[in-house]
């Protein structure tokens, strides 16, 4: 029974091993300091530059201020994002920036950090308790919207082919209100689209899912031409922009962004006429604001909706003209540095 | 003629640890400690630490003990993590619903159980490959838990891919510790040694490492090969259902992503645990759990360390070769 | 004969010949018939269905996953099990190809020296399942994670010049079809060449259906190992020059969205996962249906939700149908 | 022990001095497979305490005729008598349960598997405690300690029965694979080409094996292609050609000669 000694053995080292090693000892950071905790957002692209790489704004701040620092990534995973919830309690964090792409998991998330009653700041998705900074989803969308509306109206006298709505569904609200608020923003420009040239579709905010699903939707409709598009992030309306320049050089398109990931720097697709800009990436220069406050004590009353915000960013929409002056997300931030007074919509959003 | 000695030939180097590669892995733990030790200090050994190792190993536990039996009957099912997710689903959308709790869960791990038998016709009626089925059904039912999700009647977040249901009773049970050991861990510990003594000591156990081990011979030894491959596809998927109502008692909601690449990331820890996921009739529950745990452990020092979560996959992927590799020189199953 | 009974019993991965035995113009005419059946079944819902537009559109659908197809096939042909790491050598092509444009590399040398570094990949695979002898499947799952998380690293952000030959390739029409279409159509033809008459083509499907005897028969397995991996990455970063003609912003993470279809096309195709059987004109037939499933299902007013569903289910029935015609000829014989 | 010679008192074309009644008989059965006719009106009879070789070239319908016998494939026609009553097998299973024990070419045996598990594969014994016994717990115990007894009954030698059968020789594979028939088929044992692949010694290994089976009063039949094994071991030979059993001759009473001569058709049965 050589096989089994050995697995019980095992386990019997393992139960010592459990027993023995255990002790009350936590992993947080030294009593007495302030521990900020970012929880960034998951995948580069859809979600900035507070995707993968870290938060070099956030970063900087605490360690002016001689704060703690750490920093969790959500994946755009809602079981990353719980497990990180989790992850911070135990870390004892004085204070958490969430940024999560998966709000289903928010009201479970939020329940957590409020047992430990740990303050958190929600950037771009509201939650009940949490500390609302960012844009209002919504307005941004409507910016957008407003400003395709015009050159639709300018070059098609308000009459598209087609409107291509390209979705993110998985990034739930802020979906909704980017993608929806867009039609809404077109529609104020030109009220008369009919619902019926408004194709929904999924692109996951990523060229290459964005582009062979409009590009069926292209080939179901021949006769469609002048093509508008609008979605959740630049990806996913430069993805059906090339869908249509593939199928041919008689179509024409009109395509307006949200987040500005694509518009600025060089190599900018000619049919992504413009895009709303957020500046995300420095979305944390506005957190310390809050986090002073709460770092001193004194934390400010619960503003937790966009409607109602502790922190409201300005949406920026921008031309693709405007947009050539303005450099690539790790520019920018190299440049907040240096200007630690200012905004980046201060600094870059064109008057 | 000479066939039946030519694989013996190939492999000249024969297994000398049959109880799996415990050892190894054992190494790779102390290992693991030894760094955390190093990089986290003692407060990687505290209860704090090992209660958020334990409460995020216990799912996958759940679901890879379940799932075993698949891989120990030579029938792998790739389609678990999208079963959670499909699961999850079900469960969250009926809840919503306002139906009874006890009642959407048996809705949805029968929702599970059914696209399981599915798999066993294909697989053992239809004798089709279980790879090429269950690949399919992967597919399949992680399209199918995004359209189900499509249907909650949550008004609370109108466009979430996941529909959010957060149900108190549900999530203090799987929340639930005893000391740093949650509950979930300790059941699905308890799961994994009862099933240790099934492989190990049942009849049935026997059967279905004689099924996976040797389909023939299994056969033309008088036992029920067929029905055992299928029972061992209903037990994975089965196990995935429970899973995933469990996961939206942890989660309070179901999401689209839920289970994405679990069936890897499960499968890659339990093929570190000795498992085999193109034979059947070698693992053992026990290394299954250590090869868990060896994964959640590293994943925790990751965490911990705060390291750039982009290293993370990249310290992933080398350790499950290294703790393979290692596992080949102690006499472990070598390719070709 | 007894040596292949062996084998097989020994592997849970049967190989199945699929559709109709032994050959494999059976297996291209399910496949063909198959595939019209669904374009006739689009065209009578929509007759707009049998357009240019939606020819293009399918066309386009299949060029990505068609070179991929081909070099998994290639793998699975080989016994390698499967090469889950594809993703990797797709996305570092892609990457350096748009690095190298940007430079200002005339267009050969960056063709040649993007994909030929993406042979390390496979040089990489190899090395662990040949040398360290690890299960393939274990060794490409493990690059796969770790050689994700590099590019990561590496590239966060690679934009392709719209000006460039690139971008331009990727919109381009070559003989009235998309000029991305062709190299799968090249590649299918030359694999099926080289598979079929030439001698290293047979000694892969030697070394797949057969490792034992072949190694008996004096083939070098290691050799066919390195080179398989290292010419399935190699035909991996060839579809990376046209992820990055496709995509202009190319995202690391993107690579794996075609680890699934193009595993599925391959099993559709009939190539046994135990190694040694497979043609590559029904890959190119399983692609092209597999491809058309989106576009059909636009045309059939579903949401593109539905589309892994269905892709799922017709794999899943392709593969039973014919498990259960080869089970019964089997049993009759 | 009796020496095996002296058992040896019967013969097909003779009643038996002992008038005994044949552990398995054929009579006259036929199976074809489509269009292929394996097997036109074969027959034989087996006895306790002999071994009867069953030879004839590829495709003279001996494998399937074992087939029939062991009950893996029925017979279109003819029919089967086990110990003198009639008996029709619709599974495997059931010739099993009658005591008939077949050894397959490729031996049968679980790689993954110990040596003791191999031999009690489908009929482990459950542990004599009524609770264990109730959740079908086995016992290891047992079983080895049997599996140890039929293993030194017939002499053979294997390193360690809880090791995985994977390491052994051919030979050990084949004699562990004969033990366990021994050990469940207390009537009959069917070997298909025990000595196939096997190098001299362990075919000696073997056939003294086979040997000791007979002495322990068992039928065996078996099939195989070398003649010097078959002259061995064989008290009788049924010679098979085209499907048919043309002839069965007293191995003491033939030769070599006669034997291949019927095979190829060169002598008239």
């Amino acid at each position: 029974m050589q096989k089994k000694s050995k697995s019980w053995s095992v386990i019997a080292l393992l139960s010592v091993v459990a027993l023995v090693l255990p002790t009350t000892q936590s992993i947080a950071a030294p009593k007495g300091k302030f521990k900020l905790c970012v929880a960034l957002g998951g995948i580069a692209g859809i979600l900035g530059t507070l995707g993968t790489e870290g938060d070099p704004v956030a970063k900087a701040g605490a360690k002016k201020r001689g704060w703690a620092y750490y920093e969790v990534n959500n994946k755009l995973d809602a079981q990353t994002a719980v497990k990180n919830a989790d992850l911070l309690v135990r870390q004892k964090c004085s204070a958490v920036i969430m940024f999560n792409g998966r709000p289903e998991v928010n009201p479970t998330i939020a329940k957590k950090l409020a047992k430990a009653k740990i303050p958190v700041i929600t950037y771009d998705i509201g939650q009940p308790g949490w500390y609302f900074l960012g844009i209002d989803n919504l307005a941004a969308g409507e910016a957008g919207g407003e400003a395709l509306g015009k050159l639709v109206k300018e070059k098609w006298n308000c009459q598209p082919d087609l409107v291509l709505q390209s979705q993110a569904s998985g990034a739930g609200i802020v979906d909704a209100m980017r993608t929806g608020g867009m039609i809404t923003g077109m529609k104020k420009i030109c009220p008369d689209i009919p619902a019926s040239k408004i194709k929904i579709f999924e692109g996951n905010g990523e060229i290459a899912v964005a582009q062979p699903a409009a590009r069926d939707i292209l080939a179901a409709n021949p006769t469609a031409k002048k093509i508008a598009v609008v979605g959740i992030n630049d990806a996913g309306v430069v993805g059906p922009a090339l869908a249509a320049r593939q199928l041919g050089s008689d179509y024409d398109v009109l395509a307006w962004g949200q987040d500005g990931n694509l518009i600025a720097g060089d190599n900018v697709n000619p049919d992504l006429k413009g895009s709303v800009l957020y500046f995300l990436e420095g979305y944390s220069a506005y957190a310390f604001e809050v986090l002073d406050q709460i770092a001193k004590g004194t934390p400010p009353k619960m503003q937790d909706k966009a409607t109602n915000p502790a922190v409201l960013v300005k949406p920026c929409p921008v031309s693709a003209a405007q947009a050539k002056n303005i450099p690539i997300d790790k520019v920018r931030v190299a440049n907040l540095a240096k200007n630690p007074s200012k905004t980046l919509y201060a600094l870059y959003c064109p008057k | 003629m000479t066939a039946t000695l030519a694989p013996q030939q190939l492999s000249k180097k024969r297994t000398k640890n049959a109880g799996g590669p415990s050892v190894t892995i054992l190494a790779g733990i102390v290992i693991i400690s030894l760094v955390s030790l190093q990089g986290v200090g003692f407060a990687a050994f505290s209860t704090d630490n090992l209660f958020l190792i334990l409460n995020y190993l216990a799912l996958p536990l759940l679901i890879g003990m379940f799932a075993s039996f698949s891989l120990l009957a030579g029938v792998v099912d790739l389609s678990i993590g999208s079963m959670v997710g499909l699961s999850a689903a079900v469960f969250a959308v009926l809840a919503t619903y306002e139906l009874n709790l006890w009642l959407c869960a048996f809705l949805a791990v029968l929702t599970c159980l059914f696209f399981g038998c599915l798999n066993g016709i294909a697989i053992v009626g239809f004798n089709a490959n279980p790879i090429a089925v269950t690949l399919g059904m992967l597919v399949a039912l992680r399209g199918l838990a995004r359209v189900v999700n499509k249907y909650d009647n949550s008004a609370t977040l109108s466009s979430t891919d996941g529909t959010v249901i957060f149900i108190d009773g549900l999530n203090t049970f799987t929340e639930a510790s005893f000391s740093f050991l949650p509950w979930l861990f300790v059941i699905a510990l308890a799961f994994t040694l009862v099933l240790q003594l099934i492989i190990s000591k049942t009849r049935y156990g026997r059967h279905i490492k004689a099924v996976g081990g040797d389909l023939t011979a299994a056969v033309r030894a008088g036992l029920p090969a067929s029905r055992i491959k299928f029972t061992s596809l209903l037990i994975s998927s089965g196990g995935a259902g429970i899973a995933g109502v469990l996961f939206v008692g942890k989660m309070g909601s179901s999401s689209s992503t839920l289970g994405t690449g679990m069936e890897f990331t499960v499968y890659a820890a339990l093929m570190i645990g000795g498992y085999s996921i193109l034979r059947g009739g070698v693992g053992n529950p026990i290394g299954g759990f250590l090869g868990l745990f060896v994964i959640a452990y590293f994943s925790n020092y990751i965490d911990n360390m705060g390291f750039d979560t982009r290293f993370a996959d990249v310290f992933l992927g080398t350790l499950l070769l290294v703790i393979v590799y290692l596992d080949i020189r102690r006499g472990g199953e070598e390719f070709e | 004969m007894s040596i292949n009974s062996n084998e097989q019993r020994r592997s849970p991965l049967y190989p199945r010949r699929i559709f109709f035995g032994t050959g494999d113009s059976g297996n291209i005419l399910a496949l063909l018939i198959l595939w019209f059946t669904l374009i006739g079944a689009s065209a009578i819902n929509n007759s707009l269905f049998l357009s240019k537009t939606t020819f293009n559109a399918v066309v386009f659908n299949m060029c990505i996953l068609g070179v991929l197809a081909i070099g998994q096939a290639l793998i699975v042909l080989s016994g390698g099990i499967l090469d889950l790491s594809l993703a990797v050598p797709l996305i570092l092509t892609g990457c350096l190809s748009v690095i190298f444009y940007d430079r200002g590399w005339s267009t050969l040398p960056l063709l040649i020296f993007s994909v030929l570094i993406s042979g390390i990949v496979g040089l990489i695979n190899a090395f662990f399942i040949v040398v360290l002898k690890i299960n393939p499947l274990i060794v490409t799952l493990g690059t796969g994670f770790a050689g994700g998380g590099l590019l990561l690293i590496l590239f966060d952000r690679a934009m392709v010049n719209p000006e460039s030959w690139i971008a331009n390739f990727g919109i381009s029409y070559s003989l009235g079809v998309p000029s991305a279409w062709w190299p799968m159509v090249l590649f299918t033809i030359f694999m099926h060449i080289l598979i079929k008459y030439s001698r290293p083509g047979r000694r892969v499907v030697a070394v797949g259906g057969n490792p034992v005897a072949a190694k008996v028969s004096g083939i070098s397995l290691k050799r066919y190992r390195f080179a398989t991996f290292f010419f399935a990455s190699i035909i991996a970063g060839v579809a990376g020059v046209i992820f990055a003609a496709f995509t202009p912003e190319i995202r690391p993470s993107s690579g794996t969205l075609y680890t699934l279809p193009m595993i599925a096309a391959v099993v559709l195709a009939g190539f046994s996962l135990a190694g040694g059987s497979g043609n590559f004109l029904a890959l190119f037939i399983s692609v092209g249906f597999l491809s058309t499933v989106p576009t059909a299902l636009v045309f059939f007013g579903l949401e593109s939700l539905w589309e892994p569903f269905f892709q799922g289910v017709i794999l899943i029935v392709a593969v039973s149908l014919d498990a259960l015609r080869t089970k019964k000829t089997v049993t009759k014989g | 022990m009796a020496s095996p010679n002296t058992s040896i008192d019967s013969n097909e074309n003779l009643p038996s001095s002992l008038s005994r009644v044949p552990v398995m008989e054929a009579i006259n059965v036929s199976k074809s497979f489509g269009a292929v006719n394996a097997l036109i009106e074969a027959s034989t009879s087996l006895y306790s305490g002999e071994v009867k070789a069953i030879v004839g070239d590829n495709g003279a319908g001996k494998s399937t005729f074992l087939k029939i016998l062991s009950g893996l494939i029925q017979p279109d026609t003819g029919e089967m008598r086990f110990e003198g009553n009639p008996v029709k097998f619709e599974a495997p299973i059931q010739a099993l349960n009658l005591g008939i024990q077949t050894v397959y070419q490729d031996l049968a045996l679980i790689d993954t598997m110990t040596a003791t598990q191999n031999v009690f594969v489908g009929r482990e014994k459950l542990s004599p405690n009524p609770l264990l016994r109730a959740f079908r717990i086995v016992d290891d115990k047992e079983m080895t300690a049997n599996a140890m007894g039929v293993l030194s009954e017939l002499g053979i030698k294997i390193p360690s029965l809880k090791e995985t059968v994977r390491k052994m020789s051919g030979g050990q594979r084949q004699c562990l694979a004969i033990a366990r028939a021994m050990l469940f088929g207390h009537k009959l044992i069917i070997l298909d080409e025990p000595t196939a692949a096997l190098g001299v010694h362990e075919s000696a290994q073997v056939l003294t094996v086979i040997n000791k089976v007979r002495e322990k009063g068992l039928a065996v039949v078996l099939v195989s292609h070398n003649m010097q094994h078959v002259f061995e071991i064989s008290d009788s030979v049924l010679v098979m050609r085209l499907g048919k059993s043309i002839a069965t001759k007293r191995t003491e009473d033939s030769s070599t000669q006669e034997i291949v001569g019927l095979i190829t058709g060169a002598i008239a049965p």
